[in-house]
């Protein structure tokens, strides 16, 4: 079934595959034969923009989970220079489901917090693939204390399935955790910008996500479910993941014309994966242009506005019975 | 005893309770004279199984009786996805409306305990299984700001079945929304009391239920992030016995004290007297 | 050996209960025969405060650790009225070992925080002998932190023959829970008062008195290290324990004279296990009066004098080499 | 590499030392040519092993090269419990002093680490075991204090066996003073970074070393609270190996990370320019 799922992907990758091959054989054509076929080359273009545009909610899934989508540690390698990791919840066990620490983001020193998924087999069993358990929240809190005190912007990577569903991040009371650190992030007083780079997963990733500023790449996901979760829930066949994923409106642009986030970070067509520079490029742009405008603002504005953008989430009226 | 005699007949959700004059007990499966469960706050005299209330119910149960005064019972969700499974969700919305004359999952209001003047919030399961959307998100916010601009002492009964998926992003936001409005009511030097009652679970678990001063539970109730069939799906083995209930939690160093129904008024009277005045109260108020 | 080392206060025990049954021999006899035996008496009482004043080090330890000295569990049921436990460190477990709690201390909100050793073998393993884990002294901490946000003082009972030393204790931190303690009991901006009621074992019971007045009943201990402990490196024989308790200086009396306690309560002759309703008593009077003098203090004044009290312990020189 | 090979010869303690020009390796059992090991900030080229060192040769690592100033070396103990066990605890105490020409175990001053003026404590191991008493308490409470009133970052390297039992009560006491120095220091703004290296223990381990903004290991160090021996002979099993090692407490989330001897010096550098300037220094100092 799921391999059915993964089809929408696979087709879509096959077509703008030849898309692009199309182009560069017309461009090379044009080349050594001194013709102008600019003409077909913008044809050929607007059909890969249209293919893209086109793209469903459950595309856009396959994309943000895309095995080669560039991960939390390929953005913290380059987007930032000199990162030195800080570990540990000072409790318990230092959680690889989360990386925390500290950067320069061009010249400027930032706190980094980030959820990492892992590429290799050895890696995902090592970040539990991305799922946190309650010390990683708390190793993430104390790692933003940190910056607090020290004064420097928080910037965070979102990309989980969610928090792990397990018998000791129960016990060890996950929601607890995830819990205080929403009340706690809301009350912080340096900038925090959040980037959700590829699977924003329910409370375990609102819970590094309570920020004066939510950037979405154009198509990671986030979402109060998964869409299989959601299928086998509500439309009792969790192969309706696709109906799902369309009816929760998870992408970036539903997120953005609900004013839940802020800005959307353009991908290379077809996903980040197809070309990882651009993207971490694109995010680098961002975070610098998010860093500068929240740059000097007053602590309590700060608050104060961080308050006031959650504030301000939700949908209801007012009855008259 | 006492002060609870008085109190009104419960109006228990009637869809919810087989329409006989008995009913069965599914901790101990005696059958039961349903006056004398209404009598006894819904709990089975012999083996302590709590039964699910309304909210209406509950807070009978808390408040002093006649102090309680509702505000925002207007607010209602509504549907800014368009969502729609198996039935659209504005219609499955207005169904549950019409079904339990009420707006939204929970009741917020004000009431007296004892001497204590206090902000209320109560969660409603037969609302959709208490899940959480934005009516009921701005609800407790609402009633959280009037608790912090009042300084009167918060207290929020939670049951949940999580998230209102039909939603989506606006439901998961509510979590940041209810929280800090949280820490500002903590930052004032306020009191909040938790309560968690069968079953609290998900979103709600994972944001204001777990933000109290105080955290108590009813006797066996389910309290969990992850629901044990997820969980029982993610590591492929059976949970032990009495995993994710309320004693459980004591135990693991979560919550601060199980409470039986029966006992709850009382006990947050101590708790809001002993935080607020620092004197207790000799002569309960209105038995 | 342990036998021989308690055959110590069990001479002195038998010698008491005989001198005790003379005395009242005698007063029946005043009393039947209309005799006035005040003389006799008076010699008898003045022999028992003698063999009192000779208890050394090492007997007043075996008093501290006494089966039948009244615990943590006696005092909080008897000083004080509505006990209302708080459990739970939020994070692992509630630690057994630890008792915590709301109460009212002649009508005045406290707030209670209590090492338990237990009585019964079950009530024992149950307090894990009175030796608490990492969880029991955040437990503590929260609980010291609700004290002060709601403004409540604090008063802590200890009892303990040190933090536990386990693996897993280790695994969870218990330096940094024990580090975390006293570096945040000495901010609390509510008064604080530490009753030593038995052991006061080490870094496991610093833990937990951090405060504004530190009071120790007249037979309990207060050590850097167990007798025993410091025996067995210092004089490499855990058997030279008596000599090393009298090396330590750690009774009431030796840490008054050192001005490191502010206040020792008596108790009844020969240990509170003799009369626990006296010595319950008295503990009660001393926490009034304490608290009644630090009733009132301003809490920067508060927290500056707790500083300047720990900040004079000491006893150092200058070299001029 | 540059800065520190301009180093002073490091003056080891000598009588720790055998005085060949040879030293054998405890990691590899490899036989060592003793300037090698020197140059290398005795740390084993093949293994890693790194040797214990004393104060003065951590602060030439540590410090940039001349601008250590030392303060409070005056400052030593005396014997307030008039203690003696094989040997009376003054007579034991004054060989010490004269052995090491230190008053007590640990050195204490300011220094510049790249851009960044530190407040600096370093502890000794080769003074009676590294053990605290009122002296070493006082020491580390003054340079806290000067820190904190100079608004500098402090930086202590712990290596200890413990309480000095022979100070009695005026040693635990100790805890609980430089803790207390800790919070003011901490509630000014500043940062603390708390280096520990093999061993540290007991009550230095469950009062200052642990109560860093950032906690660094040296590789391989031994860190706990009660001993290996005391752990062992309370649960009567074995340890598993790398028990109470930098590494396992890494893993177990107590400290940031694990920094070899050669890396530390950088490390620190890096550390503060990004609390104190938030500027990266990218011309090392002094090389
Ligand atoms: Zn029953
Ligand atoms: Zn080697």
């Amino acid at each position: 079934m799921a391999d059915n799922l993964q089809a929408n992907l696979i087709n879509l990758e096959e077509k703008l595959n030849e898309i692009d091959s199309q182009i560069s054989k017309f461009k090379q054509i044009s080349a050594d034969e001194g013709i102008k076929l600019n003409d077909v080359v913008e044809i050929l273009e607007r059909k890969k923009l249209q293919l893209l545009d086109e793209l469903d909610a459950w595309q856009k899934t396959l994309i943000a989970r895309h095995k080669d989508r560039p991960l939390a540690c390929d953005y913290i390698n380059s987007v930032f220079t000199d990162f030195t990791p800080m570990c540990g919840d000072r409790h318990i066990m230092d959680d690889h489901a989360i990386i925390s620490g500290m950067a320069y983001l061009q010249g400027r020193p930032v706190v980094v917090v980030a959820q990492e998924k892992g590429r290799t087999t050895e890696e995902k069993v090592l970040r539990n693939f991305g799922m946190p358990h309650p010390e990683g929240y708390r190793k993430a809190l104390r790692v933003m204390k940190f910056a607090e005190k020290f004064n420097r912007p928080i910037i965070t990577f979102i990309d989980t399935p969610g928090a792990y569903p397990g018998i000791e991040a129960e016990e060890r009371g996950q929601a607890l955790a995830i819990a205080e650190n929403l009340r706690e992030m809301s009350q912080i007083s340096v900038p925090i910008i959040a980037v959700v780079i590829g699977e924003g997963g329910s409370g375990g990733a609102l819970a590094l996500s309570v920020a004066d500023r939510i950037l979405m790449l154009k198509y990671s996901i986030y979402s109060v479910i998964s869409p299989e979760g959601c299928a086998s829930i509500l439309f009792r066949d969790a192969g309706k993941a696709p109906l799902a994923a369309a009816a929760l409106k998870l992408t970036a642009d539903d997120l953005y014309k609900f004013k839940i986030i802020d800005q959307i970070i353009s991908e290379p067509s077809g996903g980040a994966h197809r070309d990882a520079k651009s993207a971490i490029d694109n995010v680098k742009t961002a975070l610098i242009t998010n860093l500068d405008e929240l740059n000097g603002v007053d602590k309590i504005d700060l608050v104060n506005g961080r308050y006031k953008k959650f504030r301000d989430m939700g949908v209801f009226c007012s009855y008259d019975n | 005893m006492g002060w609870f005699s008085k109190l009104l007949v419960p109006d228990r959700e009637k869809s919810k309770v087989p329409h006989g004059l008995w009913e069965k007990c599914p901790g101990c499966l005696r059958v039961i004279y349903k006056k004398d469960l209404e009598k006894n706050l819904w709990v089975c005299a012999q083996c302590g199984y709590h039964f699910k209330i309304s909210a209406k119910d509950r807070i009978n149960s808390l408040a002093d009786p006649g102090t309680f005064k509702e505000l925002y019972s207007e607010i209602g969700s509504l549907d800014p996805l368009e969502f729609t499974d198996s039935e659209k969700y504005c219609e499955r919305y207005k169904k549950a409306r019409e079904k339990s004359k009420m707006n939204d999952a929970c009741i917020t209001g004000t009431a007296m305990i004892g001497k204590n003047k206090t902000a209320l919030a109560v969660m409603d399961f037969y609302f959709m299984g208490g899940s959480m959307g934005s009516a009921l998100g701005e609800k407790i916010t609402l009633m959280t700001e009037y608790a912090t601009e009042n300084k009167l002492p918060l207290i929020i009964v939670s049951t949940s079945g999580g998230a209102r998926m039909q939603e989506g992003i606006f439901s998961l936001m509510q979590m940041a929304k209810t929280s800090a409005a949280l820490a500002r009511h903590s930052k004032a030097g306020l009191i909040y009391i938790s309560i968690l009652v069968d079953p609290t679970t998900g979103g709600v678990t994972a944001s204001y239920s777990m933000l109290g001063d105080i955290i108590i539970a009813e006797p066996n109730a389910l309290i969990c992030f992850a629901g044990p069939r997820v969980i029982e799906q993610t590591i492929r083995q059976k949970l032990p016995e009495g995993f994710q209930r309320s004693e459980f939690l004591l135990k693991h160093g979560i919550i601060d004290m199980v409470v039986p129904r029966a006992e709850m008024h009382d006990k947050l009277e101590f708790i809001l007297d002993f935080t607020n005045s620092g004197q207790r109260t000799v002569e309960k108020n209105g038995g």
